[in-house]
């Protein structure tokens, strides 16, 4: 019966929802809207029972690995406990159902709290000039680049040359193209940092920006990030710092303070946003006091009124880069990174980036002879693993690891990403983790390549679907239901 | 602290099964001169209770629906939200998943957003729907993006009249620094798109012509026209629909758009000042490969059972990189399922009831203000959905400001987006939207204010 | 891992909670409490960190059936969906966060409801006379009794008996006990209902009350129930409805229009409590007015204020009985039953009614092949069909039939009861099931009685848990968990 | 209809399976006359929405402890809630299962109450805990019921000093048609049982001596004094607890109770205007067999495997019938969960933070109170936990009348529960209760309200 689709159970005149009888005098519908403009036919949405909708959501939702019911170490996505308290605080009225066009002196106490973000955005970034408005880190991405493009245009210089290592995320080159910027990628180096004197190479007068993300994606820091920003702002470019990974540095060290000058947060994984079975996300931007003019509007800045009160006020930057979206931002979801901050404060966010730290080394540590990883000593909030010798000897892939996890109701690591680890599992903890829960992990990956590789590649075992025909998918793509002809 | 696990035994345990002797030892990748020595200046710690009695202090300084009546329109409204949506979307399993990379473990998801993508191509007549993006005046932004693809034309785009002024603005954010025109073809005196002008700007490099169907001062615009007109030309329409309007209207797949776009916000997300929301991008099977955002598709798994998974990524940034359709990764998941369970508590009737009340709810109490002195409904004659101009005796601002005395809130005013093309003198226009949740008692009430 | 006993969890020094630092001038606690009386250690409860807590009980919770997952027709329990709506209302402050000794001019809101609350019900029961304090239908039940038996104190009368019918719900004669009254059991008769000859032998001047499920157990209609009425009537007794099934006849016929002088609801199964796992429940009684003098203290009466306002006034009855519980009764779920009635309305709950019959009838004649009901051509909201001649053919019990379908993802019906048929299934599928899922139920049935007895035997076979042994469990009782000594 | 399933279709495809015309040929089982021939007078159905606006409106006319400032006390109190306890209990596996019948279907709700039965044991310091009662004064009388059977007395109980007035009250309707006599030994001029008059009071018929601690009053008791003098006569000493106390104050369980109960409404559970809440009951091992309500065992499952299963139901209704040692069924199985979620999230330490927070925050605003003219803190000497008795210079319904004008909720007066044994004049006296979360600022303010 789960596997049903909620078309199935679609009977003709089945209804949820009754709607109240219309209290005003009412006029014959074609007499307000000429007939041309109306629908013929009642829209083919399903007609089901308000009990069908609940059964069926409520079950297809236990089909799902999720954090509260499963480790979740998804690299590079810091799959963190989610507070509860932040669902029920981001739920008040006054902030849930504020309507996008209040007038500032009716939310004062919301901007408050925005207000606040920004500056602890501020604070943690060590870049004090935030903009809240993205709606993720990709378009936080995208907007940081327009504030470069806009910089470097009202400067007067052309500039279209965007840099970034091999290890990056696909945000980065894709958020350059849109923002009309050429891409050129560093070449990946044996021990997982940028290639510096590569860097100096490519760096030039048309460089408009480097991206880098510190802790890069294989869970290292770029330890010449100062030498690298010093290299870029001699050719008078600007340095981006994609902040997906800062839960390993929160409070440790700040993209301000290591040369960056501009970055994107992602609050959705940094700050349990949650991650909301892929959304919404939020990516505020960082950037350094030179770039606030072109912040996008509207900002939020604190003044005092005639009568001596603290008022908020909405504010635009005088040379905007315009929008990135509509209204403010992501709200909902600042809220309850608002609630994280406030719940940490200044030891408890430090302390949270350390113990990402030792659970990501400790996994790393009693992974070691399995699933060595293939770079560093020690890692920061993630590492990434590598099965290749295990590919080479028995078999047994990164993919078939990950599959046979899921049996034991482990959600998989990230998989051949990076790009620069052949048969990568990307593993990040982070700190929300027991000992005993990293320990199970470990066992249980050190039973599977114990397993044969026959029976691992037709893993997962025990769950309804395995192994899913991607490439069908793709030639033959089915991305709607339709009623069946005939019957 | 808050949240964490090991304790002060279990943290030396780990330590020493690593190798080290510290936490601060395995700091010391980070070169010591990057590394802060103090604090960061945050506000201290509060527990649960604190943080509780903090936000509700906060809260309690800023007005919500909830406590008000809320006549605001503009883009974002205040539709009932069944009690449903709130409980599906408040499980663990879905809202602390995420995106979902590995199928087996997430086919809840899966089936959830192919749902999504369904109900989305059945409320607008299209025949495919991605599986979400930001918000509406994002979807508008990525559509354009999309028809220069597809089209191959990247010369112009026309804005056919009263697009949402934030839109317009996200779009020319977007293709700025572009070589690509954005031609706004203003609203003639009927405040619908002057056809006319419309037709003159549609060239051979227009990729795409872009209307709001009902338009930003709520009027419907005649999308046949208009579609007639862009494929003329062989250009892409690209309809930005108010999803609650499909009650009632036609929808714009019907009319000959190639690409629908909306804001989502109306199918059960809440207000919250703006975000998150939900763009919805649906179009024609033919530009499937163009699309932005994430797509989820039917499959068969090894047993030859019926799965999902997420399909086409070839398209997207962290295969294809720069070439990518779009630079979306994660996307609005969670507002999609809102409005899944929205569209399926709704159904066909739900819908044409709902559209039903706003439509003679919004006339009513246009009706109403009308016949106050001094006080003039705009494009009167022009047909309306659920939001209309009032033009005020007095300053909208004012007007905003003494009625919101009484707790009650409408707008916005027109002059927080002046200039709009074809509207010259602003200064005394406001929006007002009625929906569902308005009472007789509530509209007569706001009458009252106005005199 | 979800096996796991939360106390597998701790780990000294975890946890999970944070208080604040105390923001009054404190003294050491020994000069507030002489050390004598305060406790010599930590309570040695889990130490556990919020994540632990959360993953811990979602998983488990997903170990249960429940309404919002499965058909779940377990009969006589009424187990029909619960509105999302009622959640979200009952939360509301000005409802949930009211102190039982609020005073009543500042919760006038909640009066009103409450006031409104004791109507409906009166209205449904043909009895005006509501309390609504009662915890639980149990509870009704033996309120009702003291009511009756201070009604006779009251009128000089000493009667000692309480009648009731074979098939009666184990709680009538344990709450008479209770309340004092001898407990004498009327035999089953062969078509299900009550023996009226019987009844007039035993019913004489020492003779209370009559209690009388009414539809009974078997899903029938006591269709003699005037009779039986002017029975006890005649020999000055009462005749109490037990209101468990109500949901068959709300709007349909009334307890106070067939003869019942008292009556209790469950308004966590008739008006969707929810059920909670085993309660809350709710069980106002509604008696005739004669009976309202005795009624516990408080009930709720509308006045006129002298500004000519409507007030709601909490008022002791005259002769109460006192009181059974403390404050004013399980409000939480009488919201919800209130919500329930006002989204129904008087088409809707006699609609309801009607629906739950068609459903356990429609259930009732497609199963009737291979599990006929034992009594009755047609029933009302419930059905007691009998595997006895699966047993004696096959070896297949009700037991066995229950079991196995836990396996197709079906509550099983509820089993061996009412005592008076063999090999009981007793089934309720209530109003809120689909025709789909009533074909789909019946087919799976028709399927198991093709399995073999052996296999049956050993059912569930596809959940963690099968066929505990409850042998064990009472001759060893082992109710709490004990830390393992030397570990 | 709402929640209906079967369209006109499938009703007519049902009733023709079942053989029938109409669903009126199945009610003809109802003797016609006995048939309601009108609809029942009942207000109109309501929408969702309109629901929702009603019942808004309707609760915005009562006074919650979220908008005010709760001093409110009596056995009721307005403690801190995590959010976890809602998150968990939110889940519709738990809220809309039933009682766990089916032990392979209902492991979820079996191991969390198992879990439950041994954190009450924690708690209290007793061997075995019943999976819970209705409320905490009923709690009282199923003790008491209990008591009589395990020491097979019936003559006498004795209630030692200030037990919660409605349990007295509660506790006299359960027995009070039989031929127990209830002796209630006053509280002394310390606002604590008179342990002479206690001890004379106790015979050889007695089946238990009921004390409450912290007691009405907000005194705490000689709980092992008590003890002893019960013990002498082998009667059993029934505790009513403050579960919030047992953060600081010893276990009953250590003290010498034999039974212990509680209301559990501290743990968790919302005021509500009184219900639902949690009764607790925990008693030594030996008494198992007598005890009421449902239990939850541990034991072996077919394949050896470790399970839960309701256990020990020979004790009770359903099949003992008269002879059960309860009438209960139906229990509050969510709000045990709600408890255990409670006790889980404090742990050791967040009990005695909490307690010492309400302990220290009490006596501030005594000291407080105590220094206004006019204003005296009964038994100022004897100590307290987190309530306490004013006299003050006027009426207390007066008092309490006057600060709930300022958003304050002091109370309840005594005078409602009069006569108190052992206290005369009640006309001035009230309670008033400080939890963790009132701040110095709400106490101060409440101070300053009294001036």
């Amino acid at each position: 019966l789960s596997t049903q689709l909620i078309f199935d159970l679609s009977s003709p005149g089945r209804r949820a929802a009754r709607l109240p009888q219309c209290d005003v005098p009412t006029r014959a519908v074609e007499e307000l809207i000429p007939a041309k403009f109306l629908a013929q036919k009642p829209l083919p949405l399903p007609e089901v029972a308000e009990p069908d909708i609940v059964r069926h959501y409520v079950n297809l939702s236990t089909l799902n690995m999720s954090v509260d019911t499963h480790f979740y170490p998804l690299g590079s996505c810091t799959m963190k406990y989610n507070p509860k308290r932040h669902e029920r605080l981001s739920k008040l009225s006054g902030i849930v159902d504020v309507h996008p066009y209040q007038q500032a002196d009716r939310m004062q106490g919301l901007l408050a709290i925005l207000y606040e973000m920004q500056n602890m955005l501020g604070e943690i970034a060590g870049l004090p000039a935030v903009s809240l408005q993205p709606a993720a880190g990709a378009q936080g991405e995208l907007t940081a680049l327009m504030v470069a493009a806009a910089y470097f245009r009202d400067k007067g210089e052309n500039r279209r040359k965007v840099l970034f290592p091999a290890s990056a995320h696909g945000t980065n080159p894709a958020s350059a193209a849109i923002a009309g910027f050429d891409c050129v990628q560093l070449p990946a180096t044996a021990n997982g940092l940028m290639d510096v004197e590569e860097l100096r190479k490519l760096a030039d007068s048309s460089t408009a920006c480097l991206m880098v993300t510190n802790p890069n994606t294989l869970g290292l820091f770029e330890k010449q990030i100062a030498e690298v920003a010093k290299i870029i702002h001699d050719v008078g470019g600007l340095v981006y710092i994609d902040g997906a990974n800062m839960n390993a540095i929160m409070g440790i060290t700040r993209p301000g303070d290591f040369g960056g000058d501009m970055m994107h947060y992602n609050v959705h994984k940094t700050f349990t946003g949650p991650h909301g079975a892929g959304g919404p996300g939020s990516g505020p931007i960082a950037v350094r006091d030179f770039l606030r003019p072109y912040l996008p509007a509207p900002i939020i800045e604190k003044a005092t009124a005639e009568n001596g009160k603290t008022v908020y006020q909405l504010v635009t930057p005088e040379k905007t880069i315009g929008k990135v979206r509509t209204f403010f931002g992501n709200v909902g979801i600042l809220i309850r990174g608002y609630c994280y901050l406030r719940t940490l404060g200044p030891e408890g966010v430090r302390k949270a980036a350390e113990h990402a730290i030792l659970n990501a080394n400790y996994l790393k540590a009693i992974l070691k002879d399995i699933l060595p990883a293939a770079h560093g000593e020690y890692c920061l909030h993630e590492f990434v693993a590598s099965a290749s010798k295990l590919a080479k000897e028995k078999q047994i892939s990164a993919m078939d690891i990950a599959k046979r996890l899921l049996d034991f109701g482990f959600h998989a690591p990230t998989v051949y990403f990076p790009l620069v680890v052949p048969e990568a599992l990307m593993m990040e903890p982070t700190e929300t983790e027991s000992k005993a829960t990293l320990d199970a992990f470990a066992e249980t990956i050190r039973k599977i390549t114990e397993e044969s590789a026959e029976f691992l590649h037709d893993a997962p075992h025990s769950l309804p679907v395995s192994r899913p025909n991607d490439v069908q998918a793709a030639r033959q793509p089915v991305l709607s239901w339709s009623p069946k002809v005939g019957v | 602290m808050s949240y964490l696990f090991a304790t002060a035994t279990e943290e030396q345990a780990m330590l020493s099964r690593i190798g080290v002797d510290s936490i601060d030892q395995l700091l010391q990748q980070i070169p010591k001169p990057l590394q802060l020595d103090k604090l960061l200046d945050l506000p201290p710690a509060l527990s649960e209770m604190e943080l509780e009695q903090h936000l509700r202090q906060l809260a309690s300084q800023s007005s919500g629906s909830t406590s008000r009546t809320c006549f605001q329109g503009g883009g974002a409204y205040d539709h009932y939200i069944p009690s449903v949506v709130d409980e599906i979307t408040g499980r663990g399993e879905y809202y602390t998943a995420y995106t979902p990379y590995q199928a087996e473990a997430s086919q809840g998801t899966l089936q959830a957003f192919f749902e999504y993508q369904t109900m989305i191509c059945q409320l607008t007549g299209m025949q495919v729907s991605n599986a979400s993006l930001y918000e509406g005046g994002g979807s508008v932004s990525e559509a354009t993006l999309m028809a220069m693809r597809t089209t191959g034309r990247t010369g112009r785009v026309v804005i056919a009249g009263a697009l949402h002024p934030e839109y317009t603005q996200v779009l020319r954010t977007y293709v700025g620094h572009t070589s690509t025109e954005v031609i706004h073809i203003p609203v003639g005196s009927d405040g619908t798109v002057d056809l006319t002008k419309l037709a003159g700007a549609i060239d051979e490099n227009t990729a795409a012509v872009i209307v709001q169907n009902p338009n930003f001062l709520g009027n419907i615009e005649d999308l046949a026209a208009i579609a007639d007109l862009t494929h003329a030309k062989e250009s892409l329409m690209v309809v930005s629909t108010d999803p609650i309007s499909q009650g009632l209207l036609a929808r714009p797949g019907d009319l000959g758009a190639d690409i629908v776009v909306a804001e989502g916000q109306s199918l059960g997300i809440p207000l919250q000042f703006g975000g998150p929301y939900l763009g919805i991008l649906a179009c024609r099977n033919d530009f499937i490969r163009r699309m932005p955002g994430r797509l989820i598709g039917e499959t068969i798994d090894r047993t030859g059972g019926r799965c999902f998974v997420l399909s086409l990524q070839a398209r997207e940034q962290h295969i294809r990189r720069d070439k990518a359709t779009s630079n979306i990764c994660t996307n609005q998941g969670l507002m999609a399922l809102r409005a899944t369970m929205f569209m399926a508590q709704m159904g066909p009737q739900g819908f044409r009831e709902t559209a039903e009340l706003c439509l003679q709810k919004a006339h009513y109490a246009a009706t109403q203000i009308a016949a106050l002195p001094g006080y003039t409904i705009l494009f009167s004659e022009t047909p309306k959905f659920k939001e209309f101009v009032i033009q005020a005796p007095q300053s909208a601002q004012t007007l905003i400001e003494k009625v919101a005395k009484a707790g009650v809130d409408i707008g916005p005013a027109l002059s927080q987006f002046a200039p709009i093309p074809g509207m010259a003198d602003t200064e005394n226009l406001l929006l007002v939207a009625v929906t569902e949740q308005r009472t007789k008692a509530q509209i007569d009430h706001l009458v009252n204010l106005l005199k």
